[in-house]
């Protein structure tokens, strides 16, 4: 029987997220090569678009892909590459960013960005009256930033919440601890956080403790940190929920693909992960104590 | 007849201290013209003012009869006014070819004419008997060979006015020799020449006028002729100077050093003598002879081979602190890149070799302060204050200050080479009688020196270097010139103990 | 990498001096101009605490500078040294409880691999002789992905219970003072002594200044450039000892571009890149310096987020302006 | 930074000449040992491809290395004259519309834009007298800080048609070989004979090894270091027009740690980070063995991709010691 190979493009472990969809892949290609001898996977991280073009370019050169599945570093420069993939004849499935051309992919499984915002937006606007302030930690400048950002304050717009504060916390505890100290020295009055990403609500909360304003404020981060959920599940007071954006999407695309290329199981089209509300209530569902995520 | 360069009233001021005062000066197409003076008389000073690396405070320049400023070097260049400096000015990464054409680089279109670069180079330096190859890097050449590579590169710019701050301090007798030729020649041209040397001898040789310097100060301007050494020396140091070398130690018996079999890889092969107690320990040889490299070897600055000994006692070889700490230190022929710290000041770099003498925790500032009160009056340091750079000493003042950062590691054995470069007469006398004292007080002491009257003034013994050994040993009475220069060349009989 | 080295420092107080001094003046004001909280004791506090890990790391940088070397590993061998620290601790706790026992054992393993990341570097080049640009940038890749790789991608914490314990190392203090303040303040007076007063700092310097002349000096050259490394390698284990207790965990991206802070730092506060001079209290001044920009940043929000660089790239470059401005004007 | 200024490299078919020569070779012996496709075209062409735009910018660094200068704005400067270079075709595109002219003038802007660029470095460093790693160091965040802000956040990205117009300037080539890798070899064919065979080589170095020596020997010392701040910038320009055809956008993100990759390929081919003597030919060699390492990493997937940073590390200094194992053995 013949082999093919499957190559997996995907950015490097540089934040908490990026770390758990980096665990995912690992796990499910070796799940994967496990239960399909036939099939051998090439992964490769890049720390920037143009080394995930040339990943690319070296598993198609060298490796001789019959699938690709790929996260773009970013979507612009990873468009014209992956078409030149697809072009070759290879199966193309594209996770999370979509590209910026429409109809590349055979696959398409991502999570949803301006959901990710809107849902956390939501839980603000229901929660939150006239006149109630809040800051805001945003992640590296990108555009799925933008995206979640967007979505966000769209949402709370006519509200009557105060938007007192944004600044790039870079989904980086530290940058996010220390950011957190100059928002609390600079406003006396802050209702809630929203953090955006469960790494940068780490050094939120630290900040916040530091203070000593625990009671004052409530935090929301996102993507489901198991200490997160954890924390959520035993209800704790600042963290009253949190919004997923699951970094086991990159397993779904892996192992779709690797179906559609040992099966004849039709697997083209798109799946969006939808970004759900974990409460008190739902998070042991969301609780995976094996993920370093 | 008019000058082509003269100097009018110029003063020279570093911060608040005043070291030139109101000197006039003039220089005079085919003449040389000789500047004499003690270590910090203001020589250098002079000029570098006159070939316009410096500026005058007050006063200023003429040239052909009209003044002139020289907003920098490259102007004074611009005006056929070249010099060389006592410092060396060579970038050491570079090869002699690159640095004998910097800034003036012979071009064809585009392109570096190496090959016309290189055959100049080869004739410049061919005609200072210069063996250096022209690609070889300028940090992997001696000393005295890098003072030819400096002369060639004023020699090869066919200057009006060359100006030549102590060509021969580091050159041996031999290399002189043709460096005076070569002066001889360009007079004949009608190049101006200002020349300064502590070797008075050289000044009486080849000066048509004399300009004595004291303290800053013009102190008269004369023709050489029947300008006696000895009236020369007394003009410089303004007072009587009688006889230059002391009386000879006598050495005790026992054997402070034994060094046996010592080859340093590609310099020195098999060199085995002994050093007594007391002992002044000549070493002469020609430029390159390796006398340098095998004092390095023994200090623990190279890697050898062989055997060296204190006091019976076998040396760790390759370590200089460990030489040190068996009471042996080396001060080397190479101030500038070897000697001392020229971007800091005098106590760092006095104190930097005994450092531990003055604390091993922490440094007792106090301590040494006074140890540098006492090196400056020892050694007769003339520094403007005590905060200045190394760097800003004059060329004689460093060669003390170096020399006092060396005795105040109190060694038994001091290997000095080149004692007195750049040294005047006066200080000359000084640092002899102090190489003598220090022998009679107990301690050994080696001077490696090219200047063959040193070595024969102040030596019991002399070791005559040739080509990488020892290919002599000359006592008592059979040091002379003669005996020496034969040996060092190879030539009449060799002594049965040459390797 | 201008003229600098010739012309090292010697007029006391002149603007070469004083410049770094006046920048941070500047900013203090600047900031209290801008908002009324900055002075307050808990801002300051804050600033000085986090200013830190990056300040302890930049004095022992100041020697290795001084020395005439670099080192850019720092930020990943923090981020290493924290790893490290960390699954030692957890490990440890079956066997030694939740106690100081437990702290002082991790705080021992954080001393000891920063010194032995230290001496790595350090014998690599010295003793090997390989260009410290290029040693330190290879640990600085190694550091980081072995951070990653012990991590499995994600995030080293420390247990729960035993980070509770160990929280207070940072976050309390004497008399109000924060313990990384206090702990930065004597690495900084050590730092300053050991430059000024002691035989090593002198040996940094020469080193730096001229590697020749300090051979010739009887200074043992490799021995004090080795540990001017290892030095540097104990004080990112320090620092770590005062990191950890902050937010409990390490990653692979804890410490990123530490490096850089922590050499700017060190030339915005005077000393010479090239090696010859070495100011450890300017270097105090530098990280203050970078930490107010910060700080004055996130309490400022004048502009656009994405214009922070911006800003904070204008004003190293203008302290750097003001010291030079006094030199040349010699 | 170690004893390596002394002895800078002058005999000919020493091990520290063929050091870096015999890691490359050692690089695609292990590469073809570990994938048959290695040595085929379209490897090579990828390889040789991707490494143009480090390669362009390591030639410049090297005339501002061996001037005894650092870049460290490059990677972000990059960055920016892409962005500037998109906004503008982009804008021009109603006036131009799609074809040469339209090329023409976004390759005009970029060149210019990376000229400005090094000028700025160039006369702050020179004229002012500002620490090289100072000024390139604050506008390596001013550069990175300016694109983000350019891209609100985001991406720029080339109009779609103009991107694919614009494409086959780094996909296509003359005789089956890529524009890039020919722009590469032309700029280090010129670069090493401008660093040999021209008066300004010679003048670089000259003003690394001692810049008192250069000026008393006539030399324009701050218009010789200018220039190379300014080559440098003309450089990361071209750079930028062979990168935005190949991803046809510019963010935050482009050109991250370029800066170290380039002096790092610049060390690694022998050139003295102190400056005063460098090597063109031995840069193109460390920016291949750079290029290799990621290639032979995704040729075998041996490891855990979390150990990559390690691999490449360890291969990095041990290029490095090959050549100083020459050295040190004279
Ligand atoms: N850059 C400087 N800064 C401060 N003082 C200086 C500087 N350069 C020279 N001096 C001082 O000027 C005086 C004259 O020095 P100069 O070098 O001209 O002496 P010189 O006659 O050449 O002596 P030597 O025979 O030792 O070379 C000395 O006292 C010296 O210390
Ligand atoms: N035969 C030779 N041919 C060419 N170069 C030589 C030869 N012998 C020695 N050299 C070079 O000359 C230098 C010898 O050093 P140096 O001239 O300092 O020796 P020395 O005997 O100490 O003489 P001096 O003390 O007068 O300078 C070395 O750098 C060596 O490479
Ligand atoms: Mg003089
Ligand atoms: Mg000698």
């Amino acid at each position: 029987q013949e082999t093919m190979t499957i190559g997996v493009a995907i950015p490097s472990a540089t934040h908490g997220f990026m770390g758990g969809l980096n665990y995912h892949a690992q796990a499910s290609i070796e799940r994967l090569e496990a239960t399909y001898p036939q099939l051998d996977f090439v992964l490769a991280t890049a720390g920037d678009a143009g080394k995930m073009v040339n990943d690319i370019e070296d598993m198609v050169a060298t490796r001789n892909i019959d699938a690709l599945v790929v996260l773009p570093f970013e979507s612009e420069p990873l468009t014209a590459p992956v078409q030149f993939v697809k072009e070759q004849g290879i199966w193309v499935t594209v996770v999370d960013r979509g590209l910026s051309v429409e109809g590349i992919e055979d696959l398409y499984v991502a999570g949803d960005n301006p959901g990710f915002g809107r849902t956390a937006g939501e839980y603000f606007a229901e929660n939150l009256g006239e006149g109630d302030n809040i800051v805001v930690l945003r992640g590296i400048p990108t555009t799925l930033d933008n995206e979640r950002v967007d979505a966000f304050t769209a949402v709370i717009e006519g509200s009557g919440i105060n938007v007192l504060d944004m600044q790039h916390g870079n989904w980086n505890r530290d940058d996010a601890f220390n950011v957190m100290q100059d928002f609390l020295s600079k406003y006396d009055d802050i209702d809630a956080v929203w953090a955006a990403d469960d790494d940068m609500a780490i050094g939120v909360l630290e900040a916040i403790s530091q203070a000593d304003r625990n009671e004052e404020m409530w935090v929301v981060g996102g993507a489901g940190m198991k200490e997160i959920i954890a924390r959520i599940r035993d209800g704790d007071p600042m963290l009253p929920v949190n919004v997923t954006y699951p970094p086991a999407q990159i397993a779904t695309a892996i192992e779709l693909t690797a179906l559609g290329l040992v099966s004849d199981t039709p697997v083209s089209g798109r799946f969006i992960i939808g970004s759900q509300l974990v409460t008190p209530e739902n998070a042991e569902s969301f609780y995976f104590p094996d993920s370093p995520f | 007849m008019t000058a082509v360069l003269a100097a009018k009233r110029v003063t020279r001021s570093f911060g608040p201290i005043e070291v030139l005062h109101g000197v006039d000066f003039d220089l005079r197409p085919g003449e040389i013209h000789a500047l004499i003076g003690e270590n910090g008389a203001g020589k250098s000073t002079m000029m570098k003012i006159l070939g316009g690396y410096l500026s005058p405070t007050t006063g200023g320049l003429e040239l052909d009869g009209t003044p002139v400023t020289f907003a920098d070097q490259r102007e004074a260049e611009a005006a056929g006014i070249l010099m060389i400096h006592q410092e060396f000015n060579l970038a050491l990464q570079l090869t002699v070819e690159e640095n004998l054409f910097l800034g003036r680089e012979k071009r064809r279109g585009p392109f570096l004419d190496s090959r016309a670069m290189m055959a100049e180079a080869r004739e410049w330096l061919g005609r200072l008997e210069c063996p250096v190859d022209p690609r070889a890097r300028v940090a992997d050449l001696s000393v005295p060979n890098r003072q030819m590579v400096e002369i060639a590169r004023a020699l090869g710019r066919n200057a009006r006015v060359l100006i030549m701050d102590e060509p021969t301090a580091v050159l041996t007798g031999r290399e002189t020799d043709v460096l005076l030729d070569q002066i001889e020649r360009l007079k004949a041209q009608g190049t101006a020449i200002l020349y300064t040397s502590h070797k008075l001898d050289e000044i009486a040789r080849i000066a048509d006028r004399v300009t004595v310097l004291r303290d800053g100060t013009h102190i008269t301007t004369r023709q050489a002729q029947g300008f006696t050494e000895h009236a020369m020396a007394e003009a410089m140091v303004g007072r009587d100077l009688t006889d230059l070398y002391p009386a000879k130690p006598v050495p005790s018996e026992d054997i402070v050093l034994t060094v046996e079999g010592v080859t340093v890889p590609g310099h020195v092969r098999d060199a085995s003598f002994t050093l007594r107690r007391g002992e002044v320990l000549g070493f002469a040889g020609l430029v390159g002879a390796g006398r340098t490299e095998l004092m390095e070897g023994i200090a623990g600055l190279r890697p050898v081979t062989g055997q060296v000994a204190i006091n019976g006692k076998p040396l760790k070889p390759g370590s200089v602190l460990a030489a040190r700490e068996a009471g042996l230190v080396y001060l080397t022929e190479d101030r500038k890149e070897k000697g001392l710290l020229l971007g800091k000041d005098l106590t760092e770099n006095l104190t930097l070799l005994a450092l531990d003498r003055f604390g091993r925790v922490f440094i007792d500032k106090g301590a040494e302060a006074r140890a540098l009160t006492q090196a400056t009056k020892e050694f007769d340091i003339r520094a403007n204050d005590r905060t200045m750079l190394a760097g800003s000493l004059s060329g004689g003042n460093q060669q003390k200050l170096l020399l006092a950062k060396t005795m105040l590691a109190e060694p038994q054995i001091v290997i000095i080479d080149e004692p007195t470069r750049g040294i005047d007469i006066g200080t000359k006398q000084q640092i002899y009688d102090f190489i003598a004292a220090l022998a009679t007080t107990g301690k050994s002491v080696i001077v490696v020196s090219s200047e063959l009257p040193e070595v024969i003034g102040l030596a019991n013994r002399v070791m005559v270097m040739g080509r990488g050994h020892v290919a002599g040993e000359l006592t008592g009475d059979q040091i002379t010139e003669d005996a020496i220069l034969r040996r060092a060349m190879g030539v009449g009989e060799l002594s049965g103990d040459a390797a | 990498m201008t003229a600098t080295t010739e012309a090292a420092p010697r007029r006391r107080l002149s603007l070469h001096t004083l410049g770094p001094v006046m920048a941070l003046i500047a900013l203090v004001i600047l900031g209290a101009s801008l908002n009324s909280n900055f002075l307050g004791a808990a801002n300051l506090t804050n600033v000085l605490a986090r200013s830190a890990f990056i300040g302890i790391i930049a004095v022992g940088m100041t020697f290795v500078i001084t020395g005439g070397g670099i080192d850019l590993s720092v930020g990943s061998m923090a981020a290493f040294v924290a790893g490290v620290m960390i699954l030692a601790m957890n490990a440890l706790i079956p066997s030694l409880g939740i106690g100081v026992p437990l702290i002082a054992a991790g705080m021992a393993v954080a001393l000891l691999a920063g010194l032995a990341a230290g001496l790595l570097n350090g014998v690599l080049i010295a003793k090997v002789g390989i260009e410290p640009f290029i040693v330190t940038l290879g640990a600085m890749g190694i550091y980081r992905s072995l951070t990653t790789w012990l991590a499995d991608g994600g995030t080293l914490s420390l247990d729960f219970a035993a980070r509770s314990f160990y929280r207070p190392v940072y976050y309390d203090g004497i008399l109000g003072v924060a313990w990384p303040i206090i702990v930065f303040a004597l690495v900084a007076i050590v730092g300053e002594i050991a430059m000024r007063k002691t035989p090593f700092g002198r040996h940094c310097a020469a080193l730096g200044a001229n590697e020749q002349v300090a051979k010739y000096s009887a200074v043992k050259v490799d021995r004090v450039r080795m540990a001017t490394y290892v030095l540097l390698g104990g004080l990112v284990g320090l620092a770590t000892i005062m990191y950890v207790p902050r937010l409990g965990s390490a990653s692979g991206s804890t410490g990123v571009l530490w490096e850089l802070e922590a050499i700017a730092a060190v030339i915005i506060g005077g000393t010479v890149l090239k090696g010859g001079f070495g100011r450890v209290w300017g270097t105090v001044v530098g990280v203050l310096i970078l930490s107010l920009i910060d700080n004055i940043l996130n309490l400022a929000s004048i502009v656009s987020p994405y214009l922070n660089g911006t800003i904070q790239g204008v004003i190293v470059i203008l302290a750097v302006v003001l010291q030079r401005q006094g030199k040349s004007a010699e």
